[in-house]
């Protein structure tokens, strides 16, 4: 019996971890469903987000307030990646895009040093990571009040982009430039504009996955590789679905924690470092397309 | 003749000891899938002699005729000599002929062999078979498209180099024996004048009138087997012949074939030739070329570029001509040569040209400067297909931009009374085939030949030649008119398109001018002058005095050559029409009538030598839609300033 | 002029072949021959099933049902590189050349299956790598003589104009000596100048070569000028087959021309 | 300017198909070499050589690799510095575990491994293209790590993890000082280098292309797509597996698994975009620049700071050398995607045609 507890802590543990990644995975999507970009500075932005919302609070700053900046930082942050790398690399091949953000990555780390300096930070939103009582005490299952809070928040903000993509009219022009560049272009929405706007959505979702993160890990460098973990995800959902972030989420979450349990220990355990990788390869191999993606026809 | 060709008075037996003597240096290359594919001397001669058994098992006898119909290919060369070798005498017509012009050389000659290049030629061939019952046997060289002809003339060359390989597995000395029955009396080739008027003449040379003149130019400019030509003049052209076969013959050099017309700069550029031949337009359109790309180069460049030709302009020649310059334009000269003169000539394939030649009409002294400016050691010659090309050279050092030099050592010359050209040489050809009036009339019984040219001797010697003997007339005063003389010159600035001068039997020349609405456009809008076309400008005073300037400069040579020094242009006027063929003023070569045009304006003729300042003129103009109007103005007339002759100023 | 061509016996066939796209039918039930020499044309309206067509020759698609013949070999489908192997090349209605690449590199990777030596024996650049490298383009040399392309020889196809990189396209196909040439739309956004070029050298390539043509265009005049035989295709069916001039007679292939109603 | 080709005709196709075509490139060429060979090692001081020109020769080698897999054959992979690491490991194992091999047998067998690895991790890029194939190199990248710190055997069982490289002996012959080893290193980059222009210029880089061109008309004339794609990454990996051999022998001489982590992926990476993707001259030019940049940074700090006599700390340049770093590359992205090569042979097109323009 305490077992099947045992498993499905680790289970929902798992998942709510996934749920996690999924916040990070979610900030790829949005601007890959927008801009065709792989943008593999989402890891940096949430960094860039964190580092800037703690430091400013750690300067006395109330915390409404440094959130309200932070959101503005990371808007802006936006619209200059969108001008000055995005605009002039128009028409480029997606590899092209994808390596220039490798490159806007390395610019984002050490700016951010840079300016908030180097050393590690610790966050707290006042949520303790700490076991839910009545769970625990009514199952003996021991699941973070944290986790559930922050599944929570990640469920409201796929619920609000969810709104925002399908009720708002710069909601549907997005999508709209996601189907068909051209298209949006011919119906007369900027596209520049589009963009600056996607990749600022992406630095809010930036900013709450950055929060998240911190206060599980603190805020520090090792942050910049959530965007690691947040990749495989993105194999396994497919670059343009949002649905798929949140279910690749979960399946590397849960898949992962119970991994490391039920099999780390016979490999000498700390394979969570690739284990992710490996399911998202396997399950490649079956469906190239990933979970939500379709299927593509060459067409010659 | 030199220790090393002596008894080789044939061009088979000149192929059999360049076989020898270098049998590995290369001899003729060809830019054929995508690499200068390269027959050397043995491999040439081998297949020379491939081609004659070929060739004689088909029947071609010694004396007959053999026409060549093709692009500078290997294979053609080798056909002319295997036909030499044979003693037949190779006949090569112009490839871009249209089927009917070959039609007299074959009946002319009884042509019953033709080489063929291509599909193309074979068709103009098979076209006018019916009209040239002679011609019995046609060979191909490139098989394209021939894959469904079916008549019985044709055959492959690689067929016919088949048939000689069993024909000389027969008889392998049938070939060395035809060549040393062959004699340097015997007719080499015949090259067939392009007949401006009248039939075309068929010119009979000998081995000996082809060797003779070759090998002395070949001597004078010091050119061994190390040399290189690039041959892409058409083959029936008799200067393509000497250079690029007769000239090889003597000295063993390399003949380049390019790949195609079209790319004949691209592989002039690989060659990088050592000797080089050019008509003015060739040089002309070149120069063009690189001033266009020039336009397009960076600011930096384009002040490189004009800084360095300055000093070029200054120095380049004297340079070249080994004249003591000071030492700072020598410096200045080097770096040019560093940075413009040396690429130029590189990206235009003359950096390893030794000598260039140019010949065949007047070439423009700037145009000429030019080239010799940046170290290119560009020279004039005088000659036609009936001397065998070389007649006039100009020695290194001895460079002028208006002569065609003194003559070549054994060749004598002569002027008449009329000013003709009279031609004495070991080159001059033997007769016009089948046409004795003509060669009566040519070559007179103490054998000098009437050339038809009028010029005369300059201070040094240099045979200046100005205009044909029929052109040439005389001003009331008994000195020399010629006017294509003085339109060419005139011509040479870019502003003049045509010109048209008279003054035979008149006290005075004066002459019509035709702007060129191009560049005077270009001047125009560099002064931000607006205008509206050609009328329009060629009413401007601006222009007039842009032409009056040229006129001017063109006088003041004049005044420099005393046997022409009076025939400067006292008045001109600037005509309100172009010039066109479609009118009759032009021929359709692009050459004035000016006869006719004479008669046509004969009201501005007589204004011009009235002295008066304006004329009246009222003329139906075409316009390019095709509508006819009526146009009504007057047309100003100007004086030029005249010079006195250098020569009285020195007598006086 | 066909007539005077020599045309041998069936070297591909094609029967009943029908191929879809989910609920799409492509093809239905498509029979016809090819043989050996011929020019070859399979017309139709937009979206009648000629690429399709000629992709399952090829085996790009693979038909759901029915069967190809190549010489003595059928096949329900084959792969790509089977049919290269088995001499079927082709050209594409979009160009597909590597762009990267020079005109003497194309044509060269047309010859790729005719290479023998291994990775190794190329990195040394030993003896028979470099034979087999120069052998191999003194044919291609061949090949840019007999199409007119030796001045751009070495020019990167992506600068090349349209017309020019049809020319390098088909050049590839040829590099690889096939007994069945695939060309798709060869004339496709071409002027009336390289439309006439581009015929001749069809022309060229099948007496020069004795190249077994099969050619989809959906300019009806220039196929019937070139072409031996002709199929009709439309929704996917075919309509007519038979010489030019039975097939322009058809009334089928004018309704289906001018669009009248099923 | 400097060229004067014309003359320089081909009349084989040996001599057209050569790797340096214009006589003027071959003089410089071997210039280079003589300068490389002879000149360096004579002149160069220790620190140079083995903090400088060693690494950048061995960096350029492994941007080769990489350059042979992405540059030629489109395959983007972030996995580099984890074939370098197979190499590394494997070289230690073979030179500890078969003395009699000998060093250079040991490397050539390193690099095998690595290629085989490589295949293993390449197999994805049968089914998958683009980003999801880049992502599913980095799996090669934390695997072979994780794998290399759990399994004590690669290390020898050595307590920190770190491994001590044997001295290179050949033959004999022991490299010890700067200058003998990076001759060494030289004379096996010089060789791979060749042995990859060759390979380029045959049939197999043909092959390569054309996969990265457009793969559908590849596999259309014939080119198999699953061997070539395969072989890219074993030839690639076998190239880095070499010159991780090389950066623990012949430049760090100890070295940890984790030296070889997702940044020095990263920066070979960037080696490749600056100096030109697609060319092997780009992969040194790129290795050379992303090498002396560091050096220059930290130089120039250090005049900045003492002309205006304010303290840079060494994280500040570390930070700005990151920032640096990823602006270059996005400038260059976007001015010259095809980096320093490009721009080498845009200088060398304009000098040939020099004065004309184009």
């Amino acid at each position: 019996m305490s077992e099947v507890i045992f498993f499905f802590e680790v289970l929902a543990g798992g998942l709510l971890a996934g749920v996690m990644y999924a916040l990070v995975a979610l900030g790829f999507v949005l601007i890959y469903k927008a801009s065709g970009v792989f943008n593999f500075a989402q890891g940096a932005m949430v960094f860039f987000a964190a580092l800037t919302f703690v430091s400013l609070t750690e300067r006395g700053w109330n915390f409404w307030l440094a959130l309200v900046v932070t959101l503005a930082v990371m808007v802006l942050l936006g619209i200059v990646t969108e001008r000055v790398v995005l605009r002039p690399l128009v028409n480029q091949p997606q590899i092209t895009l994808f390596m220039a953000t490798i490159g806007l990555t390395f610019v984002l780390e050490g700016l951010s040093q840079l300016i908030w300096g180097s050393q590690p930070h610790g966050l707290e939103l006042g949520i303790p990571d700490v076991p839910m009582e009545w769970l625990s005490q009514k199952w003996n299952v021991n699941i973070s009040q944290f986790d559930l809070f922050s599944a929570f928040v990640a469920g409201g903000l796929v619920a609000v982009l969810a709104v925002f993509f399908h009720r708002t009219r710069i909601g549907r022009a997005l999508r709209a430039v996601a189907d068909d560049h051209q298209a949006a272009l011919a119906v007369g929405i900027p596209l520049q504009h589009i963009w600056a706007i996607v990749w600022a959505v992406a630095g809010f979702v930036a900013l709450v996955a950055g929060l998240l993160w911190g206060v599980r890990n603190g805020v520090q460098f090792a942050l910049t590789f959530v965007a690691l973990k947040a990749l495989p995800v993105l194999i396994l959902g497919g670059f343009e679905s949002i649905m798929g972030a949140i279910v690749g989420g979960l399946i590397i979450g849960a898949s992962e924690k119970l991994a490391e349990v039920y099999v780390g220990p016979f490999v000498g355990g700390g394979i969570e470092s690739w284990f992710a990788y490996v399911v998202a390869l396997v399950f490649l191999l079956f469906r190239p397309e990933g979970l939500f993606g379709e299927k593509i026809i060459d067409r010659v | 003749m030199s220790g090393e060709l002596t008894g080789l008075d044939t061009f088979p037996k000149l192929l059999m000891h360049h076989a020898r003597a270098r049998g590995d240096r290369p001899a003729i290359r060809e830019k054929d899938l995508g690499i200068w594919q390269t027959w050397t001397w043995a491999q040439f001669a081998e297949q020379v002699r491939l081609c004659a058994c070929g060739l004689a098992a088909q029947g071609l006898r010694r004396g007959s005729h053999i026409a060549l119909i093709s692009d500078n290919r290997p294979r053609l060369y080798a056909a002319m000599a295997a036909a030499q070798c044979l003693g037949a005498i190779p006949v090569p017509l112009y490839q871009d002929a249209v089927a009917a012009e070959m039609v007299f050389p074959i009946q002319n000659a009884e042509i019953g062999f033709a080489f063929a290049e291509d599909q193309e030629q074979v068709d103009k061939l098979l076209e006018i078979l019916p009209q040239c019952l002679s011609l019995k046997r046609i060979y191909y060289d490139d098989p394209r498209g021939m894959r469904h002809y079916a008549q019985p003339e044709l055959m492959a060359y690689e067929k016919l180099i088949e048939l000689g390989r069993e024909a000389h597995r027969r008889d392998p000395s049938f070939v060395e024996n035809e060549i040393a029955s062959g004699a340097g009396d015997d007719t080499a080739a015949m090259f067939f004048t392009s007949g401006t008027t009248g039939v075309p003449k068929g010119v009979v040379h000998s081995h000996a009138s082809l060797i003779g003149p070759s090998l002395t130019a070949a001597r004078l400019d010091r050119l061994g087997e190390g040399d290189v030509i690039l041959a892409y003049l058409p083959p029936a052209w008799i200067g393509q012949n000497i250079f690029s076969c007769a000239q090889a013959f003597v000295t063993g050099y390399c003949i380049c074939c390019p790949e195609s017309a079209e790319t004949v700069m691209t592989d002039m550029r690989e060659i990088g030739p050592t000797y080089y031949f050019a008509p003015p337009r060739v040089l002309e359109n070149l120069l063009t070329q690189v001033s266009i790309r020039m336009e397009d180069a960076s600011r930096l460049k384009r002040w490189l570029y004009r800084r360095f030709m300055d000093v070029a302009n200054r120095v380049g020649g004297a340079i070249l001509d080994g004249k003591p310059v000071p030492a700072l334009d020598r410096g200045l000269y080097w770096l040019g040569d560093l940075v413009v003169y040396g690429p130029l000539r590189n990206v235009i394939g003359m950096s390893r040209v030794k000598v260039g030649y140019t010949a065949g009409e007047a070439i423009g002294p700037d145009l000429f400067k030019f080239y010799r400016s940046i170290g290119i050691n560009l020279k004039q010659l005088y000659g036609s297909t009936e001397t065998a090309v070389f007649v006039c050279v100009q020695p290194d050092g001895q460079v002028k931009a208006d002569t065609a030099g003194p003559a070549v050592p054994g060749v004598e010359l002569r002027f008449t009374p009329e000013r003709e050209l009279l031609i004495r040489s070991p080159g001059l050809f033997r007769e016009y085939y089948k046409n004795p009036e003509a060669t009566r009339q040519a070559k007179d019984p103490e054998g000098w030949f009437h050339t038809g040219d009028a010029g005369y001797f300059d201070q040094d010697g240099h045979v200046k030649i100005i205009d044909r003997v029929k052109d040439v007339g005389r001003l009331a005063d008994g000195t020399l008119f010629a006017p294509k003389y003085l339109e060419n010159k005139l011509k040479f600035f870019p502003y003049i398109r045509e010109a048209v001068c008279f003054g035979d039997a008149r006290d005075k020349v004066c002459a019509f001018i035709n702007i060129d609405p191009e560049a005077i456009g270009n001047w125009a809008e560099r002064r931000n002058m607006p205008y509206s076309g050609y009328t329009d400008l060629s009413a401007r005073d601006e222009v007039y005095e842009l032409v009056r300037e040229c006129i001017e400069r063109v006088n003041a040579d004049l005044s420099a050559e005393p046997e022409i020094a009076n025939s400067q242009i006292h008045r001109f006027l600037i005509l309100h029409k172009e010039l066109e063929a479609d009118d009759g003023e032009l021929t359709r070569t692009r050459k004035v009538r000016r006869g006719f045009i004479g008669e046509k304006y004969g009201e501005l003729v007589s204004a011009l030598y009235a002295g008066k300042t304006s004329v009246h003129v009222e003329a139906q103009v075409r316009y390019e839609d095709g509508r006819t109007g009526t146009y009504s103005a007057d047309l100003k007339i100007r004086d030029a300033k005249v010079f006195t002759p250098a020569a009285s100023q020195r007598a006086a | 002029m066909s007539a005077a061509r020599r045309a041998g016996d069936v070297i591909l066939s094609v029967q009943d072949v029908s191929l879809a796209f989910g609920g799409v039918r492509a093809l239905q039930e498509v029979s016809f021959d090819v043989c050996e020499h011929e020019i070859r044309a399979i017309i139709g309206p937009n979206g009648a099933g000629k690429s399709s067509m000629l992709n399952v020759l090829n085996g790009v698609y693979h038909p759901q049902q029915g069967k190809i013949r190549l010489r003595n070999k059928e096949f329900a489908d084959m792969d790509s590189h089977q049919a290269a192997d088995l001499g079927i090349a082709r050209t594409f209605q979009n160009i597909a050349l590597f762009k990267g690449m020079s005109v003497l590199d194309n044509l060269m990777t047309g010859r790729n299956l005719k290479m023998r030596c291994n990775f190794l024996q190329q990195a040394l650049w030993l003896g028979p790598a470099k034979r087999e490298e120069l052998e191999h383009r003194r044919a291609v040399e061949e090949i840019i003589d007999f199409l007119e392309i030796q001045h751009i020889r070495k020019t990167p196809v992506g600068r090349l104009p349209y017309g020019l990189q049809k020319r390098v396209e088909l050049g590839r196909a040829l590099a690889a000596e096939p007994a069945v040439l695939l060309l798709d739309e060869p004339m496709a956004g071409m002027n009336l100048e390289e439309k006439r070029d581009m015929c001749r050298f069809i022309l060229d390539v099948n007496d020069h070569y004795g190249t077994t043509i099969v050619l989809i265009e959906h300019d009806m005049g220039v196929v019937m000028d070139i072409s031996d035989r002709v199929v009709v295709l439309d929704y996917g069916r075919k309509i007519a087959d038979g010489s030019p001039d039975e097939v322009r007679g058809n009334q089928s292939v004018v309704d289906a021309y001018l669009g009248v109603a099923h | 300017m400097l060229y004067r080709e014309a003359g320089q005709f081909k009349s084989s196709y040996a001599e057209d198909q050569g790797i340096f075509p214009l006589r003027q490139d071959r003089i410089a060429f071997w210039v280079l070499m003589a300068v490389a060979f002879v000149v360096v090692p004579l002149i160069g001081d220790q620190y140079w050589l083995s903090a400088i020109l060693t690494p950048f020769l061995i960096f350029a080698l492994a941007a080769l690799g990489l350059n042979i897999l992405t540059g030629y054959a489109g395959q983007l992979s972030l996995g580099t510095a984890a074939f370098m690491a197979v190499g590394a490991f494997m070289a230690y194992n073979f030179v500890l575990r078969m003395p009699w091999l000998g060093i250079i047998p040991s490397f050539i067998l390193a690099g095998l491994c690595a290629a085989a690895v490589g295949i293993v991790f390449g197999l994805p890029s049968l089914r998958i293209k683009g980003f999801y194939l880049a992502v599913a190199t980095l799996a090669a990248q934390f695997f072979v790590l994780w794998a290399l710190q759990r399994f004590g055997w690669f290390t020898n069982y050595s307590s920190s993890g770190v491994i001590t490289a044997q001295e290179i002996v050949i033959l004999g012959y022991a490299f010890k000082t700067p200058a003998q080893k990076y001759l060494l290193t030289l004379a096996i980059v010089a060789l791979m280098a060749l042995a990859a222009k060759n390979l380029m210029r045959s049939e197999t880089g043909r092959a390569f292309m054309a996969v990265r061109d457009m793969d559908v008309a590849a596999s259309v004339i014939g080119i198999p797509m699953m061997k070539t794609k395969l072989l890219a990454f074993a030839i690639s990996s076998f190239y880095c597996g070499v010159a991780g051999a090389l950066h623990a022998y012949a430049y760090l001489g100890t070295v940890e698994p984790e030296a070889y982590s997702l940044d020095l992926s990263f920066r070979i990476l960037f080696m490749i975009i600056i100096g030109g993707v697609g060319s092997i001259m780009g992969s040194f030019l790129g290795a050379g620049f992303i090498t002396l940049f560091p050096i220059f940074l930290n130089l120039a700090s250090g005049w900045v700071s003492h002309a205006l006599g304010v303290e840079i700390s060494h994280a500040t340049v570390s930070n700005l050398e990151l920032i640096i770093f990823g602006g270059l590359i996005i400038f260059f992205l976007i001015v010259e995607p095809h980096g320093f090569a490009r721009l080498w042979q845009i200088a060398k097109e304009k000098l040939r045609l020099w004065p004309f323009p184009h």
